[in-house]
């Protein structure tokens, strides 16, 4: 008796690293089901053991490697299970600075989600040459194989306006996050307005309540995947948990 | 996920489901508070330091005529045909803005 | 063993000759350069 | 009140003389101070009560800059600040005109400062330059420090102290045996003009984190925090710990020098073949090498200890050379960072090993806001339990708002307020005392940016997701690692090292000391009457010792391992003599009484 939910994009920007879409008929525990697998349980590929040649930067070994771990690696996950490898490599020679993209990958699918992220700033006479194996594993592990790196919710809020004010009490700031779903059933981000109601319906008696069953989603990634994928396949992986436990239990 | 049933009558289940957490623990008991016959359902985990069991034991509480495992495998269907429709949903919701 | 200078950051061989000196400016700090050997770190 | 006898006057401390009336000589010597007759390095004060005038001139008083006033008129006025903003003068030339004088602690006595030209009244000598100059280097880092109950402000800059950051540019060469460093050290949201004006921002030892004020399962109850694991795994509040070894190849008077090698098997003392493995030919170990507890750094091997002997004595000590590598301390690991060699006093080789050892905030570890709100790591949270925000901000650390009433730290809460501020603006909120920006401001630009101005925002929790009825105060504020972590104090002792004379357990960490059963403790076990345990702790695990007694003299026996005889020192035969357990401390205070002449005798009975 699956209910049927309803979606709504609100915004998504082009190149997919976040959006804000609405979800109706969710109950708070699947709505944050949803948030905490995007966040702990999809996961991306990410530098994991980095075999270092020669390191004769000023920052030590273990801090490039975490800054390593850090950068974010595309991650087709139909190719790849828990637990595979990806080898990549860097060879850079100061002066210069060491980007994210100056790493070589041996897959073509693999490579940083961005180029521009500055790894660490050679002097001449310094060198960085490593060769590193990139592993695809969960953000419950490290926070480095998480793909969804903002990623909250908020009820949608509906706002009534019920009169006029009357106009002796001055009119303070009513101070307001989050989208809003005005009378006519439009839905308006705070931040259109300023986030001030007063703004939007000046002297006007307003009522705002929480929708219950329907959430603001609010999602940014990494770049690992764009976002329609991260929550689907966030959304992926609580169905087939609860399909192995309804086999496991059938037994 | 390793199931192990610690104690089972016909109206009540004590069932540990070990390597999850409250990412889908939390769903299914909402699901279970749902299902037909449940009277209650909760699970409970610990994190490590504070020297009660980490892997979440669920308790289900059934009302008599109703076995409890059933139970169980009805909420997770439930919960696989919720996400099922969800997936659906998203998909043409992300695909329309696209 | 090859130690380097570390005022004049060149290499220097030493060989018990006249002590713990550099050769080219006298300096007296000498520093062990890292072994060429690849090194494995985790990421943690 | 009149002098019965004239005024002593001390200069430096030494008496020169006497005046009828020390406070028309004070005014006089003050007064040249000011014209420039007098150094300006010279004060004055009048001990009304003792009757003595005290001239200080001598180098090493603390003093501190004060406006001069004369008759409730401050001396430096407008023309010579804009003279100084126009740089035609200097703030040396207002010295010397007399206009700012430097008073030391005792002058301070004899003076009276108005905080602000306010408050100037026809008494009034001095005039503070600034009003935050009252405090010192230390509370003056500390924003609005107006707003908090003063013990906590001595205690937040007491901390200030204790705190880890980037101790100085050249940490990579320095020697020194302990030392710390903070990774991503940055400038704090809420900065003071004293931390610009002393170089903290130069130096910083802290790094701002996202707080929120709410309970959190329990876990940040009595000053304890909550971490966000995955700030932690984004290298939050990560810090190295180095220590550096040192081996000398010292030259012995007889020509025998130690040597640097990786020691051979039949040196005595020689560890295993596998200990010298990752040494190098020069018996120093490479750089970046892990290195874990006792593992060898420097491997050196000396002249046998008894050297000066002649070798036909047949000493104990054989030819063969001793081995005194130098190793890790026990409990301690890490990587070798730089070694260093180097020339020690005549001229003989001196190494120096630095290991540095990663360190991860873990629960224990020390942390604290610069308001004297220090707390320990409770728990680290996974990220997905955190309660979040609408916008999926997740805060780094979960403070107890119990810590706040009872502490009146309302710079605490006001520098959250800032930090919120500055960080939706991109700048550095300004919070020197008295005249940081004020609260209705900060406020009011929380409400300009989309934020409710009392700075509470709607959370959910991370666990169940349901609203979080209350809105909880998030902020951003400034938080210093402190020095004291877990790892460098845990420590353990099953069996281990034992003192020379009283051959009880060492005492300390450094030594793998044991933990003493105090008073109390014994008390304790009296009272559940747990004798057993008691004798167990007393003698078992300390100095117990076998000693035979004799049962005709109560004279300890002596017992001649050669001669496979164990006799009466008194009378020499060697029945009745009996084997009891007894403390070593015990037979340690026999010998001392005998020493003293005193005969102690032991009356044995059977035990039951």
């Amino acid at each position: 008796m699956a209910d049927d939910f309803d979606v709504e994009v609100i915004s998504r920007d082009e190149d997919g690293r976040s959006a804000r879409f609405l979800v109706r008929g969710l109950t708070p525990a699947m709505a944050n089901g949803i948030r905490r697998a995007v966040v702990a349980d999809v996961p991306t590929l990410s530098i994991d053991t980095v075999r270092f040649v020669e390191n004769s930067s000023v920052m030590f070994d273990e801090m490039v490697a975490l800054r390593l771990g850090l950068v974010p690696l595309t991650t087709p996950l139909d190719d790849f299970e828990l637990g595979d490898t990806v080898t990549l490599a860097l060879d850079v020679e100061g002066p210069a600075t060491a980007y994210s993209g100056d790493l070589e990958t041996s897959d073509s699918l693999v490579r940083p989600a961005d180029e521009n992220i500055p790894i660490i700033e050679l002097k001449q006479g310094q060198r960085l040459e490593f060769e590193a194996d990139a592993v695809l594993d969960t953000g419950k592990d490290h926070a480095k194989h998480q793909g969804g790196v903002a990623v909250g919710y908020r009820h949608l809020q509906r706002v009534e306006v019920l009169g006029d004010r009357d106009g002796f009490d001055e009119e303070e700031p009513h101070i307001l996050r989050g989208v809003i779903e005005t009378d006519e059933g439009e839905l308006v981000h705070t931040e259109e307005f300023g986030a001030d109601l007063t703004n939007r319906y000046p002297g006007k008696e307003l009522a705002v309540t929480d929708v219950p069953d329907a959430f603001v989603f609010h999602v940014e990634t990494d770049g690992s995947m764009d976002v329609d994928e991260l929550v689907l396949r966030a959304v992926d992986s609580l169905r087939d948990r609860a399909d192995e436990l309804a086999t496991k239990v059938a037994v | 996920m390793e199931l192990r049933v610690l104690e089972k009558t016909d109206t009540e289940l004590r069932i540990e489901v070990a390597d999850e957490d409250h990412t889908f623990m939390n769903v299914l008991k909402g699901e279970l508070l749902q299902t037909e016959g449940v009277a209650a359902a909760t699970y409970d985990m610990n994190p490590e330091q504070s020297g009660g069991q980490t892997e979440p034991i669920l308790s289900i509480t059934t009302e008599t005529g109703f076995d409890p495992l059933d139970a169980l495998e009805e909420a997770s269907n439930g919960v696989s045909d919720r996400m099922t429709t969800l997936y659906d949903e998203l998909d043409a919701g992300f695909a329309g803005a696209a | 063993m090859s130690y380097k200078c570390s005022r004049c950051k060149r290499d220097v061989e030493l060989d018990e000759y006249g002590g713990v000196r550099c050769p080219y400016c006298g300096h007296r700090v000498l520093l062990k350069e890292r072994a060429p050997v690849v090194k494995e770190v985790d990421v943690r | 009140m009149a002098q019965a006898r004239e005024a002593k006057v001390y200069v430096n401390g030494s008496l020169v003389g006497t005046h009828p009336d020390p406070n028309q000589l004070a005014a006089q010597i003050r007064e040249a101070r000011r014209r420039g007759d007098v150094s300006d390095m010279v004060n004055v004060s009048v001990k009304e009560r003792t009757g003595e005038v005290i001239v200080n001139a001598d180098a090493g008083r603390a003093r501190r800059p004060l406006i001069v006033v004369e008759n409730g008129e401050p001396l430096l006025d407008d023309e010579h600040i804009e003279a100084m903003n126009d740089g035609e003068i200097e703030f040396d030339d207002l010295v010397e005109h007399g206009l700012v004088e430097f008073i030391d602690a005792e002058e301070e006595e004899d003076i009276l400062v108005a905080v602000d030209e306010e408050d100037i009244v026809p008494e009034t000598t001095h005039l503070e330059i600034d009003p935050q100059l009252i405090f010192g280097i230390g509370a003056g880092m500390i924003p609005y420090p107006e707003h908090n109950a003063s013990p906590r402000i001595t205690m937040g800059a007491g901390m200030m102290k204790q705190s880890l950051g980037l101790p100085a540019a050249n940490y990579r060469i320095r020697p020194d045996t302990r030392q710390h460093l903070l990774h991503y050290p940055q400038l704090s949201m809420v900065k003071t003009q004293t931390t610009e004006q002393i170089g903290f921002d130069e130096r910083p030892a802290a790094q701002n984190f996202v707080v929120a004020v709410m309970s959190y399962e329990g876990f940040n109850i009595e000053d304890a925090l909550v971490m966000n694991q995955g700030s932690v795994d984004r290298a939050m509040a990560r810090s190295h710990f180095f220590r550096t070894y040192e081996g000398e190849e010292r030259r012995y008077p007889g020509g025998q020098e130690d040597r640097f090698e990786t020691p051979s098997q039949d040196v005595r003392g020689a560890r295993g073949e596998d200990a010298y493995t990752h040494l190098d030919d020069d018996g120093l170990v490479n750089p970046e090498t892990t290195v874990d507890e006792n593992s060898v750094l420097l491997g050196k091997t000396s002249p046998p200890r008894f050297l000066e002997e002649p070798d036909d004595m047949g000493g104990l000590s054989p030819q063969k050379r001793r081995e005194t590598s130098v190793t890790m301390r026990s409990g301690e690991d890490g990587v070798v960072d730089t070694v260093t060699l180097m020339e020690g006093e005549d001229g003989s080789k001196l190494s120096k090993v630095s290991v540095r050892d990663e360190r991860i905030p873990e629960l224990g570890d020390k942390f604290a806001s610069r308001h004297g709100q220090k707390g320990v790591v409770g728990h680290l949270a996974p990220q997905e339990d955190m309660p979040f925000t609408e916008d999926g901000v997740v805060p780094d650390l979960v403070l107890n708002p119990h810590a706040l009433p009872s502490r009146m730290t309302v710079g605490h809460v006001l520098e959250m307020l800032g930090g919120k501020v500055g960080s939706l603006e991109g700048r550095r909120v300004d919070g020197t005392a008295f005249q940081g920006e004020d609260e209705e401001e900060l406020r009011s630009s929380l409400e300009e940016h989309g934020y409710k101005s009392s700075g509470k925002e709607v959370m959910y929790s991370g666990v169940t997701g349901e609203k979080i009825e209350a809105e909880i105060f998030v902020g951003t504020i400034f938080y210093h690692k402190l020095y004291h972590m877990v790892s460098n104090k845990l420590h353990a002792r099953s069996r281990g090292p034992v003192q020379v004379l009283t051959r009880q357990p060492t005492e300390g960490r450094a030594r793998e000391g044991g933990l003493r059963v105090g008073e109390m403790e014994r008390e304790v076990l009296i009272g559940h009457g747990a004798a057993m345990a008691l004798k167990e702790r007393l003698l078992d695990s300390s100095d117990k010792e076998t000693v035979y007694v004799s049962e005709e003299t109560g004279m300890v026996a002596v017992e001649d391992v050669e001669q496979r005889r164990i006799y009466d020192p008194v009378t020499g035969d060697e029945d009745d003599i009996h084997e009891i357990e007894i403390s070593y401390a015990f037979k340690l205070l026999l010998d001392e009484m005998k020493a003293l002449g005193i005969r102690p005798t032991l009356e044995l009975e059977d035990a039951v």
